[in-house]
């Protein structure tokens, strides 16, 4: 691990304390996970904000039900001044999807939240409108394409 | 102030490509713009979770029939690095080929498209008569002129010849020759530089907040290029030239793009001659052997692709199935973009971003809602004012 | 067959108008069917013209498999084309879903919405392929259209 | 571009060849490399079924006749990937480059 991916780890613990769960780092791709509470991710975006200068990019927003209790959510992160790319990972249990939607800290994640909104049903709190994006007006609600039973 | 509501995204002639836009427009002024997406949401992502990584392979490369070979080498990057698996080296290098062969048609593909909707056939034409060579070279080596099949986990199925490898680097050369020539006409000619410079407008700001990638982000002078950044296949041996104007208009995207011809037609005979011999591919277990994830981006020829993949120990069917689309990313800059423009330069700001509808997963088609509500095709619109 | 109705069938002959429709194709079809207007293969050559509107046009090239979302808009496209009219399938997924099929957003080929005269299959045909098409609906016209 | 420079160019052009291929008058053939109509070795076909497992687009049917399982394909539903010729143990799927199959009934593209 390089000394700028240091960094961002050191940032990470420090200022979200207990919202910072763990990290791993994938040499062959040359990745950083870091993993998040679900309540620590708007401040996990102006970290990077500031790591960075506002020179991040949001590749995409990945959102997994890999059968368990719990929806994943990868959000993948390029920092263009480091070169470096970041995923920053937070669960949130099938019982309460809510997440703080990112919208004003990072107005890109609009469509990509819209979407993970309507194959999964995850509820982002705040954001401007999160009506349907690519199924049919007649799909029925509640019903998610991309949920395991 | 009043408004009208114009839709845009009918049976659209000249992209061939459906998608549908709701635009506010005050007089010739357009206000706001409303995507709307998902009209040919096919369930991708869904399916690929049910079959086998080999025949999902052939799914993928059918999200979008232009940029295929990027979609199956992200593919097999993501599913490679999540079966922790490496393919030799000779395919990287013929990766790469293919690759960017693919980039040069497609790019060939939106250049002529992009003078065809401000009514400059002549020029469509010439162009599409000089794609054609780059479409038998890629049925040459692939198989098929647009469908190549030609990555797959752990290689490529089919190796070059020495014979090819000559033809390719003959007919390269007499295309760069004649792409030289556009350069010239696209930086020169008045019809152009009045239909194009100056219009559809995206700050450096904006397009890094608003996520803009590919030659949309590079005609904004944002550097980013994966290919330079993240190199995948060959690239961490060959290295590329990022072209990055600094004009922030739907002119520097096209030109972004006649520039990345020119390199990718480098990148290839670079390749071509420092292609080691070998193996072309390896063989890999049909089951994933561990449950792991992995992911890849790409540099498509419309901007930064991702796939991610969450696989399962044992399991020949990955447990999730991610892609973004370049296109995708660019939604939110081309609406910006269209906001302050006249009606008549919206063709001229969408045809810049490349939009690949079918990689965004859609199709539009006429839709005359209430009597206020016009409907119009692009090229109509096109003709009708840009004239 | 009446006088009339042969030179009608002759005057149809000469320049079929097309109008491509796109139901959720890759695009791979789309981009040869617009390859074979292009100088290569020109199909102007036989008097065929894209055509922008469904009211100007003879045939209907349909390509690609037909989503949920598009089935009722190319149902009003057919009923908007003038008799008599003709459809093409071009590509495997409008002739039956091809590689989509059993994905939960798409119906299937285009023969479950409207009558298909012509199969044209390949993933995707070669321009010339599609013209060979052409040339197939022609026979039929003049066999009995 | 300037003026001479396009007359020259425009006076070349006058002695080339035309850009237009002269199908369906003349037929045209794609290289041995492409991906076309199956050729269906029956003699070599031991009934397996491995291709109908692999088929990414289901066009491939085991039908039992009096010489065994035998494969059909349907080339309305093929996407002619060729990964049955791939996955074949004896080699009985073999390349075609027969690519004119267009036909007016959906019943004729399914090969016997």
């Amino acid at each position: 691990m390089a000394e700028e991916q240091v960094k961002l780890v050191e940032a990470f613990r420090k200022g979200l304390g207990e919202g910072f769960l763990s990290y791993e780092y994938d040499t062959k791709r040359r990745a950083l996970k870091l993993f998040v509470e679900r309540g620590a991710l708007t401040k996990a975006f102006e970290l990077v904000n500031e790591a960075c200068g506002g020179e991040y990019h949001v590749t995409t927003i990945t959102g997994a039900d890999l059968g368990g209790d719990e929806v994943e959510l990868t959000y993948f992160l390029w920092l263009l001044p480091q070169k470096l790319r970041v995923m920053i990972k937070a669960k949130a249990p099938k019982s309460d999807l809510r997440l703080q939607s990112l919208v004003s800290v990072a107005p890109a994640t609009i469509l990509y939240e819209r979407e993970v909104h309507e194959m999964l049903g995850v509820v982002f709190e705040g954001h401007p409108n999160l009506e349907r994006l690519f199924l049919p007006e007649d799909w029925p609600e509640n019903v998610y394409p991309l949920r395991r039973k | 102030m009043s408004t009208t509501k114009v839709i845009v995204g009918p049976v659209h002639p000249a992209l061939h490509e459906p998608e549908r836009f709701v635009f506010k427009v005050d007089g010739e002024v357009v206000v706001d713009v409303e995507p709307r997406l998902g009209y040919v949401h096919r369930g991708i992502e869904k399916a690929l979770t049910e079959r086998s990584f080999t025949q999902g392979l052939y799914l993928i490369e059918r999200i979008c029939g232009i940029c295929n070979v990027a979609h199956t080498l992200t593919a097999v990057q993501a599913i490679e690095n999540a079966f922790n698996i490496e393919p030799p080296k000779r395919a990287k290098y013929l990766r790469t080929i293919v690759h960017e062969l693919n980039r040069i048609h497609s790019h060939l593909l939106l250049l002529g498209v992009a003078c065809e909707l401000i009514g400059f056939d002549t020029l469509f034409m010439l162009i599409w008569r000089d794609r054609e060579a780059v479409m038998d070279i890629i049925e040459m080596v692939t198989g098929n002129r647009v469908m190549s099949a030609y990555n797959i986990i752990g290689g490529v199925r089919r190796n070059v010849s020495d014979h090819e490898v000559l033809e390719m680097k003959k007919v390269l050369e007499a295309l760069v020759e004649k792409v030289k020539q556009y350069k010239e006409v696209f930086a020169e000619d008045p019809t152009i530089r009045a239909r194009f410079a100056d219009v559809g407008r995206l700050s450096r700001a904006k397009a890094l907040a608003l996520g803009a990638v590919g030659p949309t982000a590079r005609g904004s002078g944002v550097k980013v290029d994966v290919r330079a950044e993240e190199p995948y296949a060959a690239f961490d041996e060959v290295p590329l030239n990022v072209v990055v104007y600094e004009e922030e208009d739907s002119w520097a995207r096209l030109m972004v793009r006649i520039d990345e011809t020119l390199e990718s037609a480098r990148v290839i005979e670079e390749c071509l001659d420092k292609m080691p011999t070998g193996p072309v591919r390896v063989r890999v277990p049909e089951v994933a052997p561990q449950s792991s994830e992995g992911f890849s981006v790409v540099e498509a020829p419309r901007g930064e692709l991702i796939h991610h993949v969450y696989t399962e120990k044992g399991s020949d069917k990955p447990l999730r199935y991610r892609v973004r689309t370049p296109t995708y990313a660019n939604i939110p800059s081309v609406c910006e973009m269209l906001k302050g423009g006249y009606v008549a330069d919206i063709p001229a700001a969408l045809v810049s971003i490349d939009p690949c509808f079918s990689c965004t997963d859609r199709v539009a088609l006429v839709d005359v809602r209430t009597s206020e509500r016009v409907s119009v095709d692009l090229l109509t619109l096109a003709r009708r004012y840009g004239r | 067959m009446s006088t009339l109705l042969r030179l009608a069938t002759w005057a149809r002959l000469r320049s079929p108008w097309i109008l491509h429709v796109n139901t959720g194709a890759c695009n791979s079809c789309d981009i040869e069917v617009l390859a074979a207007l292009t100088p290569r293969f020109d199909v102007e050559r036989f008097g065929i013209l894209l055509k922008p509107s469904p009211r100007h046009a003879d045939v209907l090239v349909v390509t690609g498999a037909v989503t949920r979302q598009a089935a009722e808009r190319i149902k009003r496209v057919y009923e908007q084309t003038p008799d008599p009219k003709f459809v093409m399938a071009v590509g495997t997924c409008a002739c039956s879903g091809g590689v989509f099929q059993n994905c939960y957003g798409v119906l299937g080929g285009v023969d479950k919405v409207m009558p298909v005269d012509v199969y044209v299959p390949g993933c995707p045909p070669r321009p010339d392929a599609i013209i060979y098409g052409v040339v197939k609906l022609i026979e039929k016209v003049t066999k009995g259209g | 571009m300037t003026l001479p420079s396009l007359l020259r160019r425009a006076w070349s052009n006058l002695f080339k060849r035309p850009a237009t291929v002269q199908y369906p008058f003349k037929k045209l053939t794609p290289p041995p490399t492409y991906r076309g109509r199956h050729i269906l070795l029956k003699e070599r076909c031991v009934g397996c079924g491995l291709c109908s497992k692999v088929c990414p687009a289901f066009a491939i049917t085991m039908v039992s006749t009096e010489r065994g399982s035998l494969p059909t394909i349907d080339l309305g539903k093929c996407i002619f990937c060729y990964q049955c010729e791939e996955v074949c143990p004896r080699g009985a799927i073999k390349r075609g480059i027969d690519y004119e199959l267009a036909t007016w009934r959906r019943e004729d593209l399914i090969t016997k």
